[in-house]
């Protein structure tokens, strides 16, 4: 029994490794489209944090949260943080708050960049530093 | 359709009362939870139903073509769908803690705070 | 100007006095005398100018938006009341000095006595009706305080909180007739007020303003049924008696009544009402004097019954009524409160005030004894004392009557001639006769306690000896103003032998004759069980079925509706939801027509919703905690599915990932608790049933009806136009969630926020 | 200016609380910054006060979107008062917590949480969406939930289970009710519904969510039948948390009520005045009752709030502008009114360890100051002339008087007698009785100043408004008039 267990957990962790960064970068990939395409911050934090949470279960929630480096709960305040920001940088134009700022080029990858998707990164940082720490918090019971 | 999710949106509204009215705290979590249902499926139909026309601009359009599904209720729903998760994802660890705290499920034993 | 600065002085004393008697200690009741003094003069001065029939009237707005005023109006009433409220407070000031000389909380005794001579000075020189509330209630609370005195007995407390709540809810009532009466008359000004008597009294509010306003003065003078506060008062310290309750504040009400009889006076209702209120009080005042044995209880029953006659006098209206009810205003507060004051004082040297239990006292204290002769003889009505002079007047008053005047005399004779008896018992029976007290050094108390009884009794009998110097032209003026009219009246002694005399010389007989069978009216009385009966059926007794009742009904209704059971809550909170928007509901169209409607369904979707109620079915009915979350889990999916068919991606993909996470979410805190058990019974499972079922019926006609009539939307159509043009996005929902709306969204992401902070410190702070 | 005046009150709460959350390792910086934000936000609240008094209604488009298309927020008078109150309230709690709340709710977040919740107030003051609105009620309701339950002693998730539930029922309502007004009128801008609903070819279907919101909002505001949730929760937490709620919470739901029966439906329309008189009525009759019965100092005061609502509701059910006004001016008297008698009660509770009234007593003995400080807020929340309360009690009885609903004052008159007995009660119990034994001691010395502070200050300002009360009333008329006649609102947000 034993032995099946930890046959488990390693292909897991195997699997994790692997699948950690594929997932990270498919979510941020998810959080980018989302402007154009079904997507976008919310969904793209989810994948994430799905991503962040099956590490924590190969691996253990305190190995997850040394990996995290950052506080799910300082992710959660980042990520609010960047989402006022990117409201408040209008208003240094003398723009309402939240208005919608464009760079006029369009970028290699990222195409028309503006300051609404500054606010989903917002979101999408939220999101993660949310699920973290209710799944952290939990795990850790 | 309309009337048909109408009526389903009536049923699930039922069934999330009648188990809310439960005694269980287990039960009431459940029944919040296809209240929440209930309601955004609600909003959803208000918004009236366009089957599998999303609100996307076709790549080269210049704007959305008739017919689309009305985007709005979509977005309402969206940030109702995330605020009843954090709300849900909350009242599920409370009952966790009424439950470790209070040692039972029983919401009929819950009424310390009100007694004279 | 000046009155209105020196009102706000006395209330800044007031704040002041507990510091400033820390700093005056022993001399503290002189000096603070020294500003009811002050107020006195100020008040003379302006006699002479109100006498001369120049009223004064100031206004300073307070709330004008409601016609509030602090206005000034002085006129002969007010002036009386006003002399009379400073005159007797410096005194009583003198003597509270003394007679609770190192009281832990003379300070503060100080405090709210000057609080309250404020408030009745500002009761009665007010000439706004609301102003005048705001003072009257004023006086109230002051009062609640001075008979709360004594706080750590339980009986004080519960007299002040009895005189608290008789008083406050005559003033509730007061309230809301003032506010009719300036609704009437268009203003609550009183001197505009005044000359309108004939609209007011047609007014259809009239009657109702009367009677609100008669049971505000008909509570706070303590009338017949509400005069068992004033005798229970009796627990503040007497100088509080003499002063609030016999001098000044009990005499707000017939104040009131004088001030508005020129308004409301003068009818039948108000005859009714004020006339036979104040006889009934007078004659039942008079007879509930004779039962108690303690001193300050007997004053105030005689109290309750000088102000039936007052109350009855103002009530008649005649002009003769309203002579003899001034110089009866006059001559009470002079000698009830020396009597007061030589309770206070016998109490104070013999801590005794059981008349049965006292005698022989003049030998110690002859000032004291002088004091109390001289008010007993007023208060007697024997000559030669303003109290004479005024039941004279009262007699000629009650045979001058419209109706019934013997009746109205004989009821005189015999409240009067038991007052003759009550002045024996009080005034003369504790000094005269031997002395039952043995105790040795048995002496005059100070100066400061017998200078008050002493310049009062003897100003009883000045002013009847010269009446024309202060009494006949005080009293014309206020007589006046009760009047409406310029009245002269001349008070003498001797206006030779006439009816009245004749009444008078009967009263004094039958005073005897109740003064000698007290004992065996008393005897009569138990026999009787009256004391039992009162205890059962008297008003004291209806107090407190009333608090009882309050309590009970309070209690049974908490228990009632804050039942602490969760389903009960939830239970009215869908009964109301049902009532109220059930009302609303129509139905605009046929059955047929959405029959054909829902015939439109494709069969796919039509498989969703059934599974989609076969879950919903199963989260109900199964007992398993497991079964019950994955069946809530198929709902979210099938709702999701909804949203994917009907052109909703971004919906469908959050639905689907915020499913899963709840699932888990409730997986991992769920298979911790006990399982499901059947906790409620059959019928209130079918109760509960009845009740979601009309509910969610209740919704679903809802949406129908909001379903049968088109939707335009006004926003949709810009947002198609401008996603792609001025946001940049194709996908509409989300460029609505980070630029139309992010408003919104920047809300959403705080409670997410929060909530996340909210599961962490729910598992992790543990206090307890 | 006047955008940056409307958007303040909602950045300096929110920034206030991201930063608060980024340093949550420094309990001192997180003191300094909460007591900053507070005050801060309390200035500009003056700030856009003042402005809106003199530049009439403000409004801004979020994010530049013209209306009714994105969100705006708007701010009249009663919006800007609204403001003004919650950070006076905001700073008085604020201060308050910093002398009584413990390290442990400290570190877990308790300022963030406080300044998330004066966010969501003030969000549902100055919104004019009504989805929007939706949303600051929830972010107003996660962080009282998070309050509510913060420090989870057994007491405190009894009645977090019951407050919980019964707001979502309110949540769940109100979004019903979201739904069924775009479904019917297209469109979520208030001012924009309000033009529509006025206009629609179908007026009879608006009842439908115009009950809902009465009832989601009834719910918030703890009218009757809907306020089981109050009494069964507002003394369970920090007597800190109790003060912040009972100042603020159901007002929000009051003012909603207020704003949607004024801007959205015509209240006169089918009985919903009536309906509202009825509820008022009885909400001041068993709020008041159950008062009477109860023995412990902060449940009595939980069952004024509920009382009082009553007043508040009274006010729109007469629905004249004076009516209004005194509606107006009741809130603001009650919010700073009631938070300062629940403060009272924690530095009662800090002096004798209890807020059972058997296990009171000789306060008024020991402490005079702290006697004379309770009897200011109490004899005015029972309407003693000549405090503030009273003048509240004048317009709201004169406004009944003059539309002959004479029973409703007859009612309001009554319940205010039996609110001063139930205040005479706690007088009596905790400040003239003698104490049961002698366990008096003084407050800490350290905290004094942070625990004395609000309640002077709060006191202050109620003997104030009892003294000069046109000030405040001239306010409310002016602010009752924009609410009479919205044309100017609509003007303002819609710009046409």
């Amino acid at each position: 029994m034993e032995g099946k267990e930890a046959m488990i957990s390693l292909i897991l962790s195997t699997a994790t490794r692997y699948l950690l960064p594929l997932l990270l970068l498919f979510s941020i990939f998810v959080l980018l489209r989302g402007h154009n395409e079904p997507g976008g911050g919310f969904v793209g934090g989810l994948v994430a944090s799905a991503a962040l949470a099956l590490y924590s279960i190969a691996y253990g929630v305190a190995a997850a949260r040394r990996m995290l480096r950052i506080d799910p709960r300082a992710l959660i305040g980042v990520g609010l943080l960047i989402a006022i920001g990117s409201g408040l940088l209008s208003m240094a134009r003398g723009l309402p708050f939240l208005t919608g700022l464009w760079v006029e080029r369009e970028l290699p990858l990222l195409g028309k960049v503006g300051t609404p998707m500054l606010f989903d990164v917002g979101v999408f940082l939220v999101v993660i530093g949310v699920v973290l720490t209710i799944i952290f918090a939990l795990s850790e019971e | 359709m309309d009337v048909v999710l109408a009526i389903a949106v009536g049923g699930l509204y039922a069934a999330g009362l009648y188990m809310m009215m439960r005694r269980s705290i287990v039960k009431l979590i459940i029944g919040l939870g296809l209240l929440s249902h209930a309601s955004n499926l609600l909003i959803f139909t208000m918004g009236r139903l366009i089957r599998g026309r999303p609100p996307l601009i076709a790549p080269g359009a210049e704007a959305l073509a008739e017919p689309y599904a009305d985007p709005l209720p979509q977005a309402l729903i969206l940030t109702a769908i995330v605020i009843g998760f954090g709300v849900q994802a909350f009242a599920v660890v409370l009952i966790k803690r009424v439950y470790e705290i209070v040692g039972t499920d029983d919401l009929d034993q819950m009424k310390r705070t009100d007694e004279l | 100007m000046n009155l209105i600065l020196g009102l706000v002085l006395t209330f800044l004393l007031a704040a002041l006095a507990p510091r400033l008697h820390a700093l005056l200690k022993e001399t503290s009741g002189w000096v603070f005398a020294m500003w009811p003094l002050a107020w006195t003069i100020v008040i003379g001065s302006l006699a002479q100018q109100v006498i001369e029939g120049d009223s004064v009237y100031i206004r300073y707005p307070w709330m004008s938006q409601l016609g509030v005023n602090l206005s000034l109006y002085v006129d002969g009433l007010s002036l009386l009341f006003a002399l009379l409220i400073s005159g007797i407070g410096a005194l009583v000031l003198i003597y509270s000095g003394s007679y609770l000389k190192r009281h832990r909380y003379l300070g503060r005794f100080y405090l709210f006595i000057l609080l309250f001579m404020g408030s009745m000075l500002g009761l009665v020189l007010s000439g706004n009706l609301i102003s005048m509330f705001v003072f009257w209630e004023l006086t109230s609370l002051s009062s609640y305080f001075l008979i709360g005195f004594d706080h750590e007995r339980e009986e004080a407390r519960r007299a002040a909180l009895q005189a608290m709540v008789v008083t406050g809810m005559g003033g509730l009532a007061l309230l809301a007739g003032l506010l009719l009466l300036g609704q009437a008359g268009g203003t609550l000004e009183i001197a505009a007020l005044l000359k309108q008597g004939e609209t007011l009294r047609t007014s259809p509010h009239y009657l109702p303003a009367l009677a609100l306003i008669v049971i505000g003065a008909f509570t706070k003078s303590a009338q017949v049924p509400f005069h068992f506060w004033l005798p229970n008062a009796m627990e503040a310290p007497t100088p509080v008696s003499a002063y609030l309750h016999s001098a000044t504040m009990v005499k707000a009400g017939i104040y009131l009544l004088a001030r508005l009889s020129p308004v409301l006076g003068g009818t039948a209702a108000w005859q009714l009402m004020v006339a036979g209120g104040g006889l009934v009080t007078m004659v039942l005042g008079a007879i509930m004097a004779l039962g108690p044995s303690d001193l300050k209880r007997i004053l105030a029953y005689s109290t309750v019954s000088t102000l039936g006659t007052l109350t009855f006098l103002i009530g008649l209206g005649t002009p003769l009524a309203a002579k003899a009810a001034m110089a009866l205003l006059l001559a009470h507060a002079m000698y009830k409160g020396a009597l007061f004051l030589v309770a206070g004082a016998v109490d104070h040297e013999i801590g005794i005030r059981d008349v049965r239990r006292l005698g022989g006292l003049g030998q110690f204290m002859p000032v004291t004894a002088t004091a109390a002769g001289m008010a007993a003889l007023s208060m007697a009505g024997l000559p030669p004392s303003i109290g004479f002079i005024s039941k004279e007047l009262l007699y000629e008053a009650q045979l001058h009557a419209l109706h019934s005047p013997t009746l109205l005399a004989g009821t005189g004779v015999l409240a009067s001639g038991l007052l003759v008896a009550v002045a024996g018992i009080v005034g003369l029976r504790p000094f005269f006769g031997h002395p039952i007290h043995r105790k040795r050094h048995l002496h005059e108390p100070p100066l400061s306690l017998w200078l008050g009884p002493l310049l009062l009794g003897g100003a009883g009998i000045a002013l009847a000896i010269v009446p024309e110097i202060a009494a006949s032209p005080l009293i014309s003026t206020a007589v006046s103003a009760v009047l409406g009219k310029p009245t002269v009246v001349e008070l003498r002694l001797w206006h030779g032998p006439n009816p009245s005399l004749a009444l008078s010389a009967l009263t004094v007989i039958a005073g005897a004759g109740f003064y000698a069978a007290q004992p065996f009216l008393l005897d009569i009385a138990a026999r009787a069980h009256l004391k039992e009966w009162m205890a059962r059926w008297g008003p004291q007794r209806g107090y407190e079925r009333m608090l009882q009742g309050l309590n009970a009904l309070a209690t049974a209704q908490t228990r009632l509706l804050q039942s602490g059971f969760l389903r009960f809550y939830l239970m009215i909170i869908v009964l109301t939801t049902i009532a109220l928007v059930g009302s609303t509901i129509i139905i605009p169209e046929p059955l047929s027509r959405w029959l054909s409607r829902i015939v439109d369904a494709r069969p796919y979707e039509l498989i969703i919703v059934v599974l989609m109620g076969v879950a919903t079915l199963m989260a109900v009915l199964t007992s398993s905690r497991l079964a019950a979350v994955a069946a809530l889990g198929i709902v979210g999916y099938g709702v999701a599915l909804l949203y994917m068919l009907f052109g909703a991606p971004d919906l469908a993909m959050t639905q689907f990932a915020v499913e899963t996470l709840t699932v888990i979410l409730l997986v991992l805190v769920v298979y911790r608790l006990p399982r499901f058990t059947r906790l409620s019974g059959r019928s209130a499972r079918l109760r509960d049933t009845a009740l979601a079922l009309a509910a969610g019926g209740m919704m679903t006609a809802l949406m129908l009806m909001v379903l049968s009539a088109p939707l335009k939307s006004r926003l949709a159509p810009f947002f198609a136009a401008n996603s792609l043009t001025l946001a940049k996005g194709r996908n509409v929902v989300n460029v609505i969630l980070v630029d139309f709306r992010a408003l919104d969204t920047l809300g959403e992401i705080t409670v997410l926020a929060v909530a996340a902070i909210g599961v962490y410190a729910l598992l992790k702070l543990r206090t307890e | 200016m006047r955008s940056l005046l409307l958007v303040l009150p909602l950045l300096i709460p929110l920034s206030t609380a991201v930063l608060g959350l980024l340093i949550r390792r420094k309990p001192h910086l997180q003191r300094v910054l909460a007591t900053a934000g507070a005050g801060l936000l309390l200035t500009s609240g003056l700030g856009l006060l003042v402005s809106v008094q003199q530049g009439g209604i403000h409004t801004v488009q979020i994010g530049a979107w013209p209306a009714p298309f994105g969100i705006t927020l708007a701010a009249d008078l009663f919006s800007a008062i609204m403001v003004v109150l919650t950070g006076l309230i905001g700073l008085a709690v604020v201060l308050y917590s910093l002398g009584s709340i413990d390290p442990q709710r400290e570190r877990f977040g308790y300022y963030p949480l406080v300044h998330i919740l004066l966010l969501g107030v003030c969000g549902a003051f100055l919104t004019g969406d009504i989805f929007n609105l939706y949303v600051w009620f929830e972010v107003m309701l996660i962080s009282s939930f998070v309050l509510m339950a913060l420090g989870g002693e057994r007491a405190q998730l009894e009645g977090a289970i019951k407050y919980v539930t019964l707001n979502l029922m309110s949540s769940a309502l109100f979004l019903v009710a979201v739904g069924v007004l775009y479904g019917i009128a297209g469109t979520l801008n208030m001012a924009d519904l309000s033009k529509t609903l006025r206009s629609t070819p179908h007026p009879d279907l608006a009842m439908a969510p115009a009950m809902l919101l009465l009832i989601a909002f009834g719910i918030k505001a703890a009218i009757f039948p809907l306020f089981f949730w109050l009494p069964a929760s507002y003394h369970t937490p920090p007597v800190a948390v109790s003060a912040l709620f009972a100042g603020l919470l159901t007002k929000v739901g009051v003012y909603a009520m207020i704003r949607v029966f004024t801007l959205l439906f015509n209240p006169q329309a089918h009985g919903i005045d009536l309906i509202i008189l009825v509820a008022s009525g009885l909400t001041m009759i068993t709020g008041v009752l159950g008062a009477v019965a109860q023995n412990e100092f902060r449940r009595i005061l939980s069952f004024h709030i509920i009382s009082q609502i009553g007043y508040m509701i009274m006010g729109l059910g007469l629905f004249t502008p004076i009516s209004l006004a005194g509606s107006i001016f009741y809130i603001a008297h009650h919010i700073i009114v009631k938070t300062n008698l629940f403060l009272i009660s924690g530095l009662v509770f800090r002096l004798q360890g209890s807020y059972h009234l058997k296990d009171l007593g000789g306060l008024y003995r020991k402490h005079p100051g702290l006697a004379a400080l309770f009897l200011t807020p109490a004899l005015s929340l029972a309407g003693i002339p000549p405090l503030s309360g009273f003048w509240a009690k004048l317009i709201l009885v004169k406004a009944g008087l003059e539309v002959q609903q004479y029973l409703i004052v007859a009612v309001s008159l009554i319940v205010s007698f039996l609110t001063l007995f139930s205040m005479l009660k706690i007088w009596n119990e905790a400040f003239w009785k003698s104490a049961p034994e002698e366990h008096l001691t003084s407050l800490p010395q350290g905290n004094r100043l942070a625990l004395l502070l609000p309640v002077l200050g709060l006191a202050t300002i109620t003997v104030w408004i009892s003294l000069v009360p046109e000030t405040l009333f001239s306010l409310s008329e002016q602010a009752a008039q924009q609410l009479v006649d919205p044309t100017e609102y609509i003007r303002r947000t819609l710009g046409d």
